[in-house]
């Protein structure tokens, strides 16, 4: 039994979804993603292209990424230069394989919420903003929503404002991966740490599924890989 | 043709109620300086455009300098934590923020680059955001009877752009990071580029071919070293963290013209406009 | 990923009645082993994509492989004068010419590297192309109430570009101008590289600043030295007047065929995708 | 009295047209302006912007442009890059002051005919196609139109298709230089060597003046320029 934490658990079980040859974008904020995407590269998925905001294309590492995920240290470790409106383009274009996304609320319907708390124009709290998501989930084929918090006003009945939906494939928290299927969001499996009445209790909507998997644990090769390419933990710096 | 301005000079020339492209994105290569000259000179009700923007459009905000914020992304990065100025000059009705889907603020600018009215966006579909907003619009396209939505162009007065390097006709060089700097200077009517260096015209000429803005499209050239910071500079200087920590703690409106008044040398310091190559 | 394909493995892809983008510009940079290639496979019923051609969509007409033609411009330049087997396939109805205002080829050539239907164009208001052309239409701003012209997007299924560097993954430079060629490998389905020279990845990571076309767009990278013959390409040879005047002089279809086989030797020389670097 | 041709005229006529400052593009086949703009550059404009199809910003010669004033010279010997896409959007923008194009017909309303004789679609004649001029005649503040042609055929009182018209400033030729003004085009010199008789005879519509003026001859100065910067007598590629 190997030993990891759960920002460890979060970043190997992203990394699984990733098949090689896919294109995959991660937008600012978004260490998790990057250094999941990073690690795919490393070990299952030498031909991912990794695209970010800056523009380096599969950047050779993300070591000096420190507080940034929009740095242009991606651009100087890429091995070529395809910026955010190009990127934008492309998943226009049905060629973008997965987005990686935010979000501050979501529903049971796979509605995302990035936008506002309370009246659109007239915010009870005015929160970041969806950045690409509002065009990035209706058009990558996959979209992956991460988030580090997993509480019932994250996950609730019906989100206070519709920034956008689509093609949701999976979102991962510190408790559950979840997928959209038929139109839900269901419960693909639950971390080994958890049990399915913390995942309940911590969801704001009866939690859909038909058995109760586990979130498979990250590998040795992968805990491994991880501290050779993330020594800095940029992958926990949300926890 | 000349064009070096003192960053008084070139930061007058913006009016009341402009509509303002800030380069950069989120704390890389933002036009601190200039931002900082908008807030020193009082301006009013500006029109802040950007796709992700942070430091510069939560400071503005803080002295009440903005009417309007079109951007997809307003915040600081992970470590840093949310805009607090932005979020409550929102909150409370001050100023109206427009938000879009970033790729639909690039397709606005873009529509101004062509100087069309509009841009046709394929992935803007679902959702809220296309029911509050007008400027978005959803109608049928002539051709195949398909539905279509429009974003309204975005036509920027003015676009402040920080870069490395510039020569005094205005021919500027971005290192790392383009962001949407280039769109932004063939979008905007006036172009003002501050920049680390100004460089002579031999080096320009032996770097010509990554010249991103030619000097024909710049009104005004600005020399402020550490023009960006505290947001990053590729090759120059990294993130002033202290800086930003200290100010997203702010509350005061005085507390915030203090954190400006801290950068006045170092903004001034060219103020004269003498030849440095 | 290793792409590198024959010439005639390449130009196998390529069914009839594909819409194929040529890169470069009247006699510069054209992918002309690429372009006989098609015309040795009879390929048919051709719709050609650029702003100005000369000998690459000349040749195809004498061939009798094009369907349509989408061009602002075709014709030799100032000293060769006009293109006798373009005008020849138009004037007898064999070929559709779809005449477009060069600037309306590139939005439409936006249009689909942004996936969308149409593009508005501000130029385009007045003249009988507006009348004739189905791919044109004016229709009403919807924000503005004002007409606007929109192009319907041409989306090509192959965009063939001929560059003097490429690596065997796609990693493509262009040397010199590089017309529409960019945005033609952002708005085709699928893209083809013909080549001067296959690089090493050292060598492409030394210049990677320099890449116009990153590999993960990149479909297939052909070998061909001369590739652009006669044609220009910069920094490898100039346009070659004598073929050029022989061509334009030939009459029967048989001449053409010639013609083409005289450059066989070059065209296949790396048939065999033999390492060169 | 200096010793000139009619291409030298020509070139020295279309060259004193452009004003200091000003942003003027010429597209292919185009060697004639190309080498006025630069003698304009190098006499009375120093700060015109020389825009062209390659995207060489000022290009500091244009000596190697042999057959093409299209060609990479162009970019090799330019200040800076900034390509047709771009050069076109400047124009939609109104930041072209000027634009150089062509045409075979040409009417006294100011229509520009680059497409057809005969009927669009079948057509008698199919020519080269207007290039850029059905969206830079409308946009650039001043169309410039030169023609090496100068006989009824060309000149005529209403072309077969009209591809274009808008702003339409000059139209310079071997014979004269035409004013498009109130809605027609005028005479606006015509050049020393010829006769108004001669002019009549060659164009297919009423001539429309007040008074007769001649065409200013080069200067002494400008002649001795046109050479050293046009060597190989480009300008004259067309005759």
């Amino acid at each position: 039994m190997v030993n990891y934490r759960i920002s460890d658990l979060m970043t190997c079980t992203i990394a699984d979804m990733l098949k090689d040859g896919e294109t995959v974008f991660h937008g600012v904020s978004s260490q998790m993603p990057m250094v999941a995407m990073h690690l795919a590269r490393k070990l299952h998925a030498p031909n991912l292209v990794h695209l970010n905001i800056p523009g380096g294309v599969n950047p050779s590492s993300v070591k000096q990424s420190s507080y940034s995920s929009a740095g242009s240290d991606l651009v100087e470790a890429g091995e070529s230069y395809f910026p955010l409106d190009q990127i934008f383009d492309l998943s226009m274009r049905g060629k973008l394989d997965v987005a990686f996304l935010g979000g501050i609320q979501f529903d049971i319907n796979g509605n995302v919420n990035a936008s506002v708390i309370g009246d659109y124009h007239k915010p009870k709290v005015r929160l970041p903003g969806g950045a690409g998501s509002a065009v990035l989930i209706p058009t990558a084929k996959k979209a992956i929503i991460w988030r580090t918090k997993h509480d019932p006003r994250t996950f609730v009945e019906q989100v206070e404002f519709v920034t956008t939906r689509g093609n949701l494939w999976k979102i991962v928290t510190p408790l559950c991966v979840f997928v959209f299927k038929n139109g839900k969001l269901q419960l693909d499996s639950i971390h080994p740490h958890t049990t399915l009445e913390e995942v309940q209790k911590q969801t704001g909507f009866e939690l859909i599924y038909d058995e109760v998997r586990y979130t498979k644990e990250p590998t040795a090769k992968q805990l491994q890989m991880l501290k050779q390419i993330d020594p800095y933990d940029y992958r926990s710096v949300e926890f | 043709m000349y064009k070096l301005q003192s960053l008084k000079e070139a930061a007058g020339t913006i009016s009341n109620q402009s509509t303002v492209a800030l380069g950069g994105n989120v704390l890389h290569r933002a036009p601190m300086a200039f931002v900082r000259e908008l807030a020193r000179q009082e301006k009013k009700e500006l029109r802040l455009v950007k796709t992700a923007g942070a430091h510069d459009i939560d400071l503005l905000c803080a002295v009440g300098a903005v009417g309007t914020v079109d951007a997809g992304f307003v915040s600081y990065e992970t470590v840093y934590g949310l805009p607090p100025h932005y979020r409550k000059a929102v909150q409370t009705g001050e100023v109206k923020a427009n938000e879009h889907a970033c790729y639909t603020v690039i397709s606005a600018l873009r529509g101004a680059s062509a100087n069309v009215p509009f841009m046709p966006v394929s992935g803007l579909k679902y959702g809220d955001l296309l029911e509050h907003n007008d400027y978005f619009v959803v109608v049928e396209d002539p051709f195949t009877g398909e539905p279509v939505t429009l974003v309204r162009t975005i036509f920027p007065d003015v676009a402040v752009i920080h870069v490395q390097e510039c020569d005094e006709e205005g021919n500027a060089i971005i290192d790392g990071p383009k962001f949407e700097d280039v769109l932004m200077s063939r979008a905007a009517d006036r172009v003002i580029i501050t920049t680390e260096q100004v460089v002579s015209p031999f080096r320009i000429k032996q770097n010509k071919e990554k010249i991103d803005i030619p000097a024909f499209l710049v009104d005004a050239v600005v020399h402020v070293p550490g023009g960006a910071a505290p947001a990053s500079c590729y090759k120059k200087y990294d993130v002033d963290e202290k800086a930003l920590r200290e100010f997203i703690g702010l509350k005061e409106k005085q507390e915030i013209i203090e954190f400006v008044r801290k950068y006045d040398k170092k903004d001034y310091q060219h103020e004269r406009r003498n030849r440095t190559w």
